[in-house]
């Protein structure tokens, strides 16, 4: 195995890792201020992706499905933290994390009605005049003598869009009266209520913007994949990402994204032999995160709990 | 009569803070032995690190002739503690009957195969058992809440459930934490009494604590006064009343 | 308004512990089973192949999953895992074991213990991780059981189609359908076995809900630090609580494969079927036993009624992805609106009936 | 010849194995056959025989209804002593004056509490041994009069007692019972309390395959007739409930045949109910409205014979959907005969619980006629009289309006002060007999009250109406030398709470619901209607809601709930002394050392 192919492993790993980070962060953003596990996630993906699609197959442009579906993900976002999440906020953490369960059946079961079923091809580049989004992909070698490694432009494409958002999001919590409430949510809801942040607009808007990235990152796993209900499994890819990260943790989510995406590659080329068969892709993601839990339970940048009696 | 309970030099920290520091203190078999202080002053940081729950850098606990530096909970178990805790720690999903029959676990012999097949040995077994948890629910007088979820019940009540799934367990020594905290005054009343018949006639040592100084001068034997994690006083209620570090503790002179 | 409970009491602790302590209750389960035991089987092979046994099959499973989930509070997304080992198990028990000595009930059995032993290894990690995090053991355990059995086809007899039939003899029970002169392979006889299996082991579960094992279990769920102050060992009762759980899932896949569509196929159990039942769950109510056979009713039988309704009123108006998407979002708004309003589910909701019967119209 | 403990022998000689007593224990219902029962007695009866009981000697038992004491008063009797009930929240005064008049020598309690009363007053009689059932919480005392019975009973033989209990004579006093009105001690005889018991018995055709709780103390001596002698006397079997906070349930689980309760029980049902339903949703408590309402317009027409197949077809549904569930929380069921004594139910309550098939039959008596003179008979329709004279006795109203008897059963009293000529006792009541004989109780005669008009009425009925809301728990009328008539009115915690809550009133505490404006015109609203039904003269014009309930505890209500006049007179003097003055508030400096404002309404 020479080392040049260990390099394009690793840099399609990173790549793939940076997928599951931008659906992990949407997790994370829930979880951090309102302590649910939002399951419905992946559907989230799967309804804007959907509805950006089939807009544009209708001949509406670019920005102006991009600018509606935002619009659809911030007001489906407000009516689920009204109509599920707040009648639900006394619930213990199980409960709601079985609310978004009901949530996300509903919403795969929902945006395969109003839409349809099918599978949809999402070509970006149709759209936008943007080189990077041109399916040629980079030759290494044209530039670096040494490094004979083809990298698709659209991975650097996406991992541009992701570190945007990262950007863009770090700047909204800091700096916004907003974000700073959250923060101010996610450390301590009792002290933040008490110092008068309505909890419940801290909530909607945290489902608002969840759904924008929701709509982000399923514009992009479409382009990789398709449209189409296989995009509900990118919950569960990101599911040991989260994990691994600490559910807390933004930044925690982007490492456990790339430590997954590395680490599934090479586990495939180097560990399929070993376990005698194919596609051990499919599982060892979990079986990393599961090693990586038991000896650290609360993930890598997960908070410690000291467990009050 | 013989110490039951030795704590050593213990020291107790969270990360950066330590919660306790260097505290040894002894209970005699048979006494009520009252821990007071005020908040934060690492009391329940104390019953917890007797029982094992959490466990002390620094120091040993010697528990019925036992050194040890940890102990785990289910081990302070077996060998005859029961504790109840601060904030109420009921089985909210169940109701009073099993939550007291759950302080009855490791008189169960019984295998799961026997209990789901509900023969023989199981069924004599949850027979003998209930008999034993009925009596307690006989002694704290709440029967008419027998098969209530303990979701439902006050306060109060809860407490003296709680002091029931202990008690069943016919433990050696009963640790606990705060009983009487956010009672009225009859309830409280009522849950001095059962302390001491406890104490008294079922000769259970009992180390509680308490923010009630009326209960506690009434009931106890031997007073440990804590502060900032550390003792400033042990002794009879009498003597630790007398002592100028406590009454400063409690007036608040500045440190 | 109809239960009267007046004049009903009880004179010892075995009485007290009664499931049906009422005559009433008694009575109408009495029936229930002369229903289930003796009308049911001559009702039609449609009736039993396409509702009542995937029903049993599910259900048992549901079962399983509530006595990890619902009554030990540990969240599985594994469940089709196991019954995909209880199929495959059962399978190369029956394949592979002289026919002297094995026959289906055992097979099923056995199969079960194995799927409870591979529950025990994934549920290793609860020890150390809780809550959330133990999904990914789960999810781990879901894909690498069907990853596994995908990979390595001896365990389907080197079938190159991924299914493979089972075989009439695996339904001889050593000659006893020719010694009864029954169709072994028949849907009713296929009935009559999920149906002792199920009834057997759903008293089972409720014995181990009453008894210490389901008290050591709910104290885990509810309180654990409390639960090992009280001397339980909350890391037995978690392993102990996955290997019954995932034996009734390995039992469940077992009769779902061999008693049900016949055949042994991998792609039942993807992880959508754990949901399924997941849903199936949450909806019956967790901790319940009756429940989670309400709950795999109503989930299984939904979509058939609401087909059935499309096909009679609007002339098969609706096509299977119709029907697959109404039912995921009738699914959701009913776990959604029984959380907000009655988190016990169907069980709740039947104690809550039961309740009004007594009481009605007398709120308490 | 029959005794208390003949009796026991005979039912173990006739049907050993049949249930004589159930009581709830540790969660479960155990029960003693008529042989388990002779054979505790004989226990007992060897454990007293070592502290030479003998005839004549007077014992006290003092407590709950627990079996240990049940078997002792048959111990005791079979050893020819005299047993005398105590009540166990007697107040320490009237202990005193119990244990002190009966001369009793031994006490026989049933734990601390009694214990701890006892000891309060021990040098002031004769008691000179206590023996106490449960020993818990008394470790440390070191009295060397206090001896536990099984102690006694471990130490005792178990030699058969059937001489003991032949040599017995049926004339001999089996009790003496306490009237709390009265102030003074009855002596009974085993003939007289058995032979009124197998009038109650003939009448009503009870048999042994009846159940019956007794879940008040056997001090109220007619509590001691209907249930104690009554069961043993017909074997049926006596259910005793588990402790004093689950009666209701422990009723509903036996579902008894036989109920006896004094009237405030019944009076508690009703507000029971009504506490339920005011928190029932707004259809449910609508359409309870309606059915009571059709309820009681069927039930007045089958009273006047006139009831179509459609009414009853109407009425099964409304039992069906509406008063069924009550009966069954209620433990009311199986009821065929409901014993009421201490009070009449005012009519509306007596018509619905005969409405809903509980058939409420008034009874007059007292200590001093064995607990019973009069019973209403079976499907008896009217609510104000107490039925007529058993056989064997006789009634008549003296010249003060005092109702007398003279009756075969009848109790001497030990000071012997009313006695009266030729055997007619006066009873202390006031009343009058209707056309057929039956007797009309008006009220206690000391109760009676003069306005400065010279009008004189008894207080007792229009308390009785005022009370039959079930937003009111008890009411005193006062108007002793005044010009109209006041009332004290105290309402029910749990109906009201459950009302308020209704209204969205927010309040914190008893105290403060009770000085609410809503609840003052709720009370006052009520008090209207009652005074339609009132003449002229007697309408109540002015009301205080009271700021507690009244507290056995201080006397201020008797055992059976019954208001003490004379106490409250004490107590709350300071309402009286307003209320005479023509004041509009006052100031209460009440018995827990606080003071209250109070107002005083008019209507």
């Amino acid at each position: 195995m020479d080392w040049v192919y260990l390099i394009e492993v690793l840099v399609g790993g990173l790549m793939s890792g940076v997928m599951y980070s931008l659906v992990a962060i949407g997790f994370v953003l829930i979880y951090k201020s309102s302590g649910i596990f939002n399951f419905a996630q992946g559907t989230m993906l799967l309804f804007a992706s959907l509805t950006f699609v089939k807009m544009t197959e209708n001949g509406i442009d670019f920005w102006t499905s991009l600018f509606i579906a935002a619009g659809i993900m911030v007001i489906f976002g407000v009516v689920t933290e009204r109509y599920v999440i707040r009648p639900l906020a006394n619930q213990d953490l199980l409960a709601l994390f079985m609310a978004t369960v009901g949530l996300a059946t509903f919403q795969e079961g929902f945006s395969q009605f109003i839409w349809d079923s099918d599978v949809h091809g999402l070509q970006m580049s149709k759209f936008l005049d943007i080189g990077l989004l041109d399916p040629a992909p980079i030759f290494m070698s044209d530039h670096v003598p040494w490094l004979d490694i083809l990298i698709p432009k659209f991975d650097i494409f996406a991992s541009l869009v992701a570190g945007s958002l990262i950007v863009v999001l770090a700047f909204f919590f800091q700096k916004t009266k907003t974000g700073l409430s959250l923060r101010a949510v996610s450390d301590d809801h009792m002290a933040a209520m008490a110092v008068g942040i309505p909890l419940q607009t801290v909530w909607a808007v945290v489902w608002a913007v969840t759904g924008i990235i929701a709509l982000v990152a399923g514009l992009l796993w479409a382009e990789r994949v398709s449209v189409s209900f296989t995009l509900i499994e990118a919950v569960m890819k990101a599911l040991p990402v989260i994990l691994i990260g600490g559910l807390t943790s933004i930044p925690g989510a982007i490492v456990g994204g790339l430590v997954i995406g590395v680490g599934e590659k090479l586990g495939e080329i180097y560990l399929a032999d070993v376990f005698g068969g194919q596609g051990i892709e499919l599982w060892f993601a979990y079986f990393m995160a599961l090693m990586f839990l038991v000896f650290r339970p609360q993930g890598m940048f997960g908070e410690k709990l000291i467990e009050r009696v | 009569m013989s110490d039951i309970l030795k704590v050593e030099n213990v020291t107790l920290q969270f990360g950066g803070v330590k919660a306790i520091t260097d505290i040894s203190f002894n209970v005699k078999e048979g006494e009520i032995c009252a821990v007071i202080g005020p908040n934060g002053a690492g009391k329940s940081s104390m019953l917890n690190v007797i029982n094992g729950v959490y466990l002390p850098q620094i120091g040993t606990v010697t528990y019925d002739g036992v050194e040890r530096q940890s102990i785990n909970p289910r081990d302070a178990a077996i060998a005859g503690m029961a504790r109840t805790f601060q904030n109420i720690a009921l089985f909210q999903g169940m109701n009073v009957l099993e939550n007291i029959m759950t302080g009855r676990n490791l008189f169960m012999k019984s295998t799961w195969l026997e209990q789901g097949l509900n023969i023989g040995r199981a069924r004599e077994e949850e027979r003998v058992n209930r008999l034993a948890v009925e009596k307690v629910i006989k002694f704290l007088q709440i029967e008419s809440i027998r098969k209530t979820p303990v979701s439902k019940l006050p306060y109060g009540l809860q407490k003296r459930v709680e002091l029931g799934r202990a008690l069943v367990a016919e433990p050696k020594i009963l640790l606990l934490d705060e009983p009487m905290a956010g009672m009225n005054l009859e309830e409280k009343a009522d849950m001095s009494c059962f302390i001491l018949e406890i104490n008294k006639e079922q000769g259970i040592t009992t180390v509680m604590i308490e923010h009630d100084m009326g209960v506690v001068m009434d009931i106890s034997d031997h007073v440990v006064v804590l502060d900032y994690g550390k003792k400033i006083g042990d002794g009879s209620p009498s003597e630790v009343m007398a002592n100028q570090d406590v009454i400063d503790a409690y007036l608040g002179v500045s440190h | 308004m109809i239960y009267r409970e007046t004049g009903n009491f009880v004179t010892n602790y075995f009485k007290d512990r009664e499931i049906f302590p009422l005559k009433f209750d008694k009575v109408v389960v009495i029936l229930g089973l002369l229903y289930l035991f003796l009308y049911v089987p001559t009702t039609s092979e449609y009736f039993l192949s396409a509702h009542v046994i995937p029903i049993l099959a599910v259900g048992l499973a549901t079962v399983g999953l509530n006595i990890l989930t619902g009554l030990t509070g540990q969240l599985s997304l594994g469940t089709a895992g196991f019954m995909c080992v209880g199929a495959f198990g059962t399978y190369n028990l029956m394949l592979r074991v002289p026919d002297a000595l094995m026959s289906l009930p055992f097979a099923l059995l056995l199969s079960g213990i194995f799927a409870g032993l591979v529950g025990v290894i994934f549920g290793l990690p609860a020890i150390r991780i809780k809550g959330f995090y133990l999904l990914v053991s789960t999810l781990a355990a879901q894909y690498f059981v069907w990853w596994f059995f995908n990979s390595y086809a001896w365990f389907l007899n080197y079938e190159s189609s991924g299914v493979v039939a089972i075989a009439p003899k695996f339904y001889d029970y050593w000659g006893l359908g020719n010694f009864l002169g029954v169709d072994m392979q028949g849907y009713p006889a296929r009935y009559l076995l999920a149906l002792v299996i199920c009834i057997g082991l759903s008293y089972f579960a409720k014995n181990l809900l009453r008894s210490n094992t389901g008290r050591n279990f709910m104290s885990v769920r509810d309180r654990d630090i409390a639960a090992s102050v009280m001397g339980i060992s909350v890391p037995k009762a978690k392993l102990l609580a996955f290997f019954i759980s995932c034996f009734y899932c390995g039992v469940a896949g077992g009769i779902y494969s061999f008693l049900y569509i016949g055949n042994v196929d991998l792609m039942i159990y993807e992880v959508d079927r754990s949901f399924t039942i997941l849903f199936m769950l949450i909806i019956g109510g967790l901790g319940s036993i009756s429940g989670s056979w309400l709950g795999a009713i109503f989930v299984y039988e939904f979509p058939i009624i609401f087909t059935w309704v499309g096909d009679f009123i609007f002339q098969g108006a609706f096509n299977t992805a119709v029907v697959e998407n109404v039912s995921n979002m009738v699914y959701g708004v009913f776990i959604i609106a029984l959380l907000i309003r009655e988190p016990g589910g169907f069980a709740a909701l039947w104690a809550t009936t039961k309740q009004k019967l007594r009481m009605w119209p007398y709120p308490h | 010849m029959a005794t208390i403990p003949g009796l026991v022998l005979s039912h173990n000689n006739n049907h050993p194995d049949a249930v004589a007593l159930r009581y709830k224990q540790l969660g479960i219902w155990n029960s003693y056959s008529w042989s388990d029962y002779l054979a505790e007695v004989t226990s007992s009866t060897n454990a007293l025989k070592s502290l030479s009981i003998g005839k004549g000697s007077v014992v006290a038992v003092y407590g709950n209804n627990v079996p240990k004491l049940i078997f002792s008063i048959s111990a005791i009797q079979a050893l020819g002593g005299i047993v005398v009930p105590i009540h166990p929240e007697s107040t320490s005064s009237e202990l005193k004056k119990i244990l002190s008049d009966s001369k009793t020598e031994i006490l026989i309690a049933e734990d601390q509490q009694q214990v701890d009363t006892f000891l309060g007053i021990e040098s002031e009689c004769s008691v000179n041994k206590v023996i106490y059932l449960d020993g818990r919480g008394m470790a440390t005392y070191k009295n060397e009069n206090l001896n536990s019975f099984d102690d006694l009973i471990v130490k005792s033989n178990n030699a058969s007692i059937e001489n003991d209990i032949n040599s017995i004579n049926e004339n001999d006093t089996a009790f003496y019972l306490f009237d709390e009105h009265e102030d003074s001690l009855y002596k009974v005889s085993h003939a007289a309390i058995i032979n009124n018991s197998s009038k109650i018995i003939t009448l009503n055709t009870l048999t042994e395959k009846d159940s019956i709780v007794s879940y008040l103390p056997l001090s109220i001596p007619t509590n001691l007739l209907f249930t104690f002698v009554t069961s043993l006397n017909s074997g049926m079997s006596l259910n005793l409930p588990e402790s004093n906070q689950t009666i209701e349930k422990d009723i509903q689980e036996i579902g008894p045949t036989i109920l006896y309760a004094p009237s405030f029980v019944f009076k508690h049902i009703i507000t029971s109910i009504a506490y339920r339903i005011e928190s029932a949703n707004e259809a449910n408590y609508n359409r309870y409205m309606n059915h009571y309402k059709s309820l009681m317009e069927i039930y007045n027409k089958e009273v006047s014979g006139e009831s179509s197949l459609l009414d009853k077809i109407k009425k099964s549904w409304i039992m069906l959907t509406t008063f069924a569930p009550a009966k069954n929380v209620f433990g009311l069921t199986k009821i065929k005969h409901a014993f009421v004594s201490d009070g009449v139910l005012s009519k509306v309550n007596f018509d619905f619980f005969h409405a809903i098939g509980v058939e409420i039959q008034h009874s007059f008596g007292q200590a001093a006629s064995c607990g019973c003179i009069s019973v209403q008979p079976d499907h008896s329709v009217s609510s104000e009289n107490a039925g007529k004279a058993m056989t064997g006795c006789e009634i008549k109203i003296n010249d003060d309006s005092e109702v007398c008897f003279k009756t075969d059963c009848s109790a001497e009293n030990l000071a012997g002060s009313n006695n009266s000529n030729d055997g007619w006792v006066n009873s202390g009541y006031v009343g009058k007999l209707d056309d057929v004989g039956n007797i009309v109780i008006d009220g206690r005669l000391e109760d009676m009250i003069t306005l400065k008009s010279g009008k004189k009425f008894s207080p007792e009925n229009i308390e009785n109406l005022i009370s039959c809301s079930p937003f009111v728990k008890a009411a005193v009328i006062l108007g002793n030398n005044q010009d109209s008539v006041s009332a004290i009115v105290v309402i029910d915690p749990n109906s009201v709470n459950s009302w308020a809550d209704r209204k969205n009133i927010r309040y914190t505490g008893y105290t403060e619901l009770a000085s609410k404006e809503e609840v003052k015109d709720l009370v006052k609203e009520h008090i209207s209607c009652v005074n339609d039904s009132l003449e002229s003269s007697l309408k109540v014009k002015r009301f205080v809601v009271l700021h507690r309930t009244l507290v056995m505890n201080e006397g201020e209500v008797s055992k059976t709930m019954e208001v003490m006049r004379k106490k409250i007179a004490i107590n709350l003097k300071d309402v009286l002394t307003a209320i005479e003055t023509n004041k509009d508030n006052c100031k209460v400096d009440d018995i827990d050392q606080l003071s209250y404002e109070l107002d005083i309404n008019k209507i």
